[in-house]
């Protein structure tokens, strides 16, 4: 099989989607580029690069070019989903959720509930996350933690390159708002990806590693980190089941619980500061859930408290290390 | 004008069902029968009707806070709002919504809006579901003149511009945002320059006058349904209540309300001046004023006694479909 | 000792403090009300009349009317902090946190931390919160949760009036950004509050209520129904400490823990949804710090997975009620 | 003009500085010295000159992710701006903040900011400080052509209008948003006229010429200063280089860029044109130059070799206090 990068393999699906349905576009600053200038229209293709080619393929009443205006960016995915389309919108970076939160929040999340369960908005955001490129306090954020809070809301972040592609074809495909954070620091790394599109359904957690003694739990980019902490305890003989939910809403706690009762410990590792996050999230479900199984705390490993420092050598003491999830798995089996 | 007797008398029935609608809710809501925050759209009748007589099929509206009046104009079924307002099981939003959230999307009504300007964004978004599909439908946002000071409001009017859609900015002065007037709210002298200085033209309208309404909207829809992107409808008429039920409107000049209500009547108005579009008799309104009212005493009675959602209706409609593992 | 209602205790808090400040001022909607008009300036004082007589005391320029403009009054708001001045906004409702949320979490929040600890914004953001008036999905939201996971932010929720007066002053007081939550059930609600000027610290919990056989935690409106639930268990043989937090950031886990370590058993009790909030956040700090002690799985009482519906039949079994809570205590006693 | 020859040598000193500032950079990010999202204003130095030399005293800027030229502009010490690129924790910001956070609030600095349109609102809240208190300072904030889109820059002109405060909106029209050229993102044909609807003077300047701002500025902070409420200053001139480092730039037109090196180069302006405003010398501003390029090698030097943060710096400045229990 061929081997792609995150970034490529979104692209694809894009492609793919669009080819075959065409109730399907994008939406957002720069996804095309160029438009307006002397130069060449579509020569940006999103500023990670993830719409390359869409503009020349599907013109411009598919790949859309918008001011700097998130709110109105989502609004217009809200609108066009609410009468029949599948918009997929880009927020290049999901910090900037902060300008348009209400369209998201209030609005497309709550439609179908607040209208009775009479309507739908297959409307798909997506956005660059998290940290990893001293892209400082106001472009390394993740958000998803916020929300997987909210009702009404699909929330999904792949940890690869092949699952970006099938949960991304299952994001434009399903009938409600669904928002889709990539882990910029992953659009590089690579795996195999099949050509043919696929799809990958929500709620359904992927166990990269299976072992016996600890569960593991890791969102996003800390999945490809948990994978080489657990990698490395091997030669002490510690083994690990590790849990990729993939998608946070739906949540798939059945696949934890399960692991958890048969290791009866826990470690959940995410990049997010740690109040009201997802790894409070967890702990706080299989605690209550797995009460007698547990045979020690559960364990979480996350950013501090502090917003995300610029500096290269502050940025990495911020984002979990595998050092610390490596601590944090011995630590539970004390 | 190009209204027949039929749409002279269906544009005075659309009025009148809004204003006993509302002056029905307001007694209610005095009684203690309707819960929450209600914002009543009594007097402000012509901008809306004028409005939606020139709408059908797939064009779309978006709404406020005080959406009961645009969401009638548009043809939502007035027994299952009035249901709503009871929060009953069979409101046209099973009771999940309420006042501030009416809507029947299959029937172009993207609902009323509890957010101030949260509509004009996700009207672009119809308007340009429009151009994308090569239909000439439009799409409606109404915002008032509060409303047009929040930011997502700037930015849906230039994002319209940017892609050319139909989408139709109706504003509604009714001179005050809550407690505050336009004349402080709204920094500049000249709002209708304001607006069109985001590069689309507003007609302006005399808001107690449906036939100026309606000639208003004719242009600025004509004006998008043609292809040449959005338009503005300027409307200005004052709100015969306070700003929600309950309001003691210290900000209202001495003799406000009288003259609102006395001179600036659209009703009355339109009572007054039909005979110059076409040959409607006094006893034909007369008529229509007691079905409307009759139907708004069913649809009480209606809403009343109908069936309350239960607590196994709380957690569907949240999601269309959940895959497993939802929480 | 006076009676006073929430509002009337947070107004005489705003009243106080602006006579002996004068770098206070509120800013907000309609916090006088009337401006342009033919009216009266001043008619509103906020629509729910917390800010009432600030302008007829203190003038337009320390009691300001704005436009509906939510990020402008928070960037106002912070701007003004920055310079040396100590305002208090007003977003009318927490569910607008929608439309002005970059200048809170991204401005606000981390202007300390970006700018190296070199400045200070001592603004205070005052939100009605919380269901219980039929308001519907876009006016009855918390949102406290999702602003407790922001570094850089402190929480505050007041359960009674009597907090309420000696939180806001610490906040106004405070040198960092404070956004000050007030229950808008609980705005009429009176009791013993004290004619002079107070101050409460954050991060000290309250305990109305102290037993021995559970802990409870409950958060703003639920703190009474918490109370109420463990009185109507009294007669059952049932006592139980009440923990009311107050502020859940700064949180005082040490009270949380020691009554913990005392009872054993947790109940956390919120009207937020259940994902990412702060049940979660507690009981997994519970879980994992007092992992020994716990005889019972922490149960988490809060509203479901759902937008807040309009209906009041609806509202009344979406808000936890004094059933729920008690038996939610009962069952961590099985 | 008002400019005495110490003003002149600074202003060009000042200009040369960023210049020199914004070119090292990019050397040092092509050479991997410099991690993160940096953005250059090299081009653009005489706006924020032209502006900033009206400023003194309590009068405060903010910035946006362009930051480096408005900083060294208003007198950010350039060590320690350089340090912060470099994330070191002698930077200006401790290494924290990086080049869309560079601030210095005690001198007048409230910061760069990476969200687009995020400072216009917080500009508007130092202004209405400056009128609480009754002094006479303003308040600075410089936005781009696409940052003019955004809600927040449309609530921060209103708002300033409404409340009459001395907040200056620097409109720098560099003739894109990344990638994107103001012809189409501003839907409107004439920026200044929507920016004047919103009822407050726009001046307009040549970016290239460094007198031209300074005059133009001079009008807009003389009317804020005078309490005549805000005022615009709109810039026009394309910045030399991409949006970020490493932008491919496809949206120039051809020979656009060296154009605007050969053509619209403000130092070279400058240096043509400063001898109709006073006696400044070939060799004055030569003597300049060195200082200048001196001053950046040394600020390289030793920002190369300043101590990095380390773990123990992570979870400070978070809050200046955080009572018992803190997280
Ligand atoms: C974002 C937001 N801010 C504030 C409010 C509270 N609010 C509801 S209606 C209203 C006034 C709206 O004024 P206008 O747009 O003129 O409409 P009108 O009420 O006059 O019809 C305000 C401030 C809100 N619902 N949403
Ligand atoms: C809210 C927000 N949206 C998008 C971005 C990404 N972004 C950074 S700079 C920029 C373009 C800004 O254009 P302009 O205002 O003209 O300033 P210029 O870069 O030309 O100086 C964009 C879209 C951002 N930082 N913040
Ligand atoms: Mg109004
Ligand atoms: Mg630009």
């Amino acid at each position: 099989m061929p081997e792609k990068t995150m970034r490529d393999a979104i692209n694809e699906a894009l492609h793919q989607e669009m080819a075959v349905d065409d109730t399907v576009f994008v939406i957002g600053e720069d996804v095309a580029g160029g438009n307006g200038s002397d130069g060449t229209v579509g020569c940006a293709g999103g500023v990670f690069g993830v719409t390359a080619g869409l503009y020349e393929k599907f013109g411009p009443l598919r790949c859309i070019d918008t001011p700097i205006s998130e709110s109105a960016i989502v609004g217009a995915a809200a609108g066009a989903a609410l009468v029949g389309m599948r918009p997929v919108a880009e927020i290049m970076f999901s910090d900037f959720i902060g300008v348009c939160m209400d369209q998201i929040v209030n609005q497309m999340a709550k439609f179908r509930y607040m209208f009775g369960g009479k309507t739908r908005c297959p409307a798909v955001i997506r956005f660059a996350c998290g940290a990893g490129f001293s892209a400082a306090a106001q472009h390394s954020q993740t958000m998803y933690q916020m929300m997987t809070a909210v009702p009404g809301l699909k929330v999904v972040i792949p940890s690869n390159a092949y699952d970006a592609k099938g949960l991304l074809l299952s994001a434009i495909r399903d009938d409600d708002p669904v928002l889709f954070f990539e882990p910029k620091a992953l659009y590089q790394e690579a795996c195999e990806v099949p050509d043919e599109p696929y799809t990958i359904p929500f709620g359904e957690a992927a166990m990269p590693r299976e072992g016996d003694d600890v569960t593991v739990v890791a969102f996003g980019q800390m999945v490809g980190r948990a994978m080489a902490a657990i990698d490395g305890l091997e030669a002490q003989g510690i083994s690990c089941d590790l849990v990729d939910p993939r998608t946070t809403s739906p949540l798939d706690s059945e696949t934890i619980l399960e692991s958890v009762a048969a290791t009866g410990r826990l470690v959940v590792v995410d990049e997010s500061p740690p109040r009201c996050g997802l790894t409070a999230d967890i702990a706080a479900m299989v605690s209550e859930k797995a009460f007698r199984s547990l045979q020690a705390p559960v364990k979480q490993v996350c950013a501090p408290h502090t917003p995300v420092p610029f500096s290269p050598d502050l940025e990495a003491e911020y984002v979990p290390s595998i050092d610390k999830i490596q601590a944090a798995i011995r630590e539970t089996l004390q | 004008m190009g209204l027949d007797k039929d749409g002279l008398l269906r544009a005075y029935r659309q009025m009148k069902t809004i204003r006993e609608f509302e002056e029905r809710t307001f007694t209610e809501i005095m009684n203690g029968q309707i819960a929450g925050f209600t914002h009543l759209y009594t007097g402000q009748e012509a901008n809306a009707v004028g409005v939606c007589e020139h709408l059908s099929g797939n064009d779309t509206i978006i709404s406020t806070h005080r959406g009961h009046g645009h969401c009638i104009a548009r043809g939502a079924d007035v027994k299952g709002m009035m249901a709503e307002l009871w929060g009953a099981a069979s409101g046209l939003c099973k009771g999940k919504g309420g006042s501030m959230h009416i809507a029947d999307v299959d029937n172009g009504i993207l609902g009323a809006n509890g957010i101030v300007a949260g509509g004009p964004p996700i009207s672009v978004g119809a308007a340009l579901a429009a151009k994308i599909r090569g239909r000439d439908n439009v799409s409606v946002s109404f915002s008032g003149d509060g409303s047009v000071n929040q930011g997502t409001c700037f930015e849906a009017m230039n994002l319209a511009v940017v892609l050319k859609v139909p989408a139709i900015f109706v504003i509604e002065n009714n001179y005050y945002s809550e407690h505050t007037s336009i004349n402080y709210a709204v920094g500049c002298d000249d709002l209708k320059a304001r607006t069109e200085g985001f590069g689309f033209p507003v007609f302006v309208a005399d808001g107690a006058d449906f036939f100026d309404v309606y000639r208003a909207a004719g242009e600025a829809i004509g004006h998008a349904r043609a292809g040449n992107g959005p338009a503005g409808i300027f409307c200005e008429q004052g709100r015969f209540q306070g700003h929600f039920v309950g309001d003691p409107q210290g900000y209202r000049g001495e003799g406000e309300l009288d003259n609102l209500r006395g001179e600036r009547d659209c009703l009355q108005h339109f009572r007054a001046r039909v005979g110059e579009y076409g040959d409607v008799s006094a006893e034909e309104l007369d008529t229509i004023d007691a079905e409307v009212l009759s139907l708004i005493d069913e649809a009480v009675a209606e809403a009343r006694t109908a069936p309350r959602p239960t607590a196994a209706d709380l957690d569907s409609d949240v999601y269309i479909n959940y895959a497993q593992g939802g929480a």
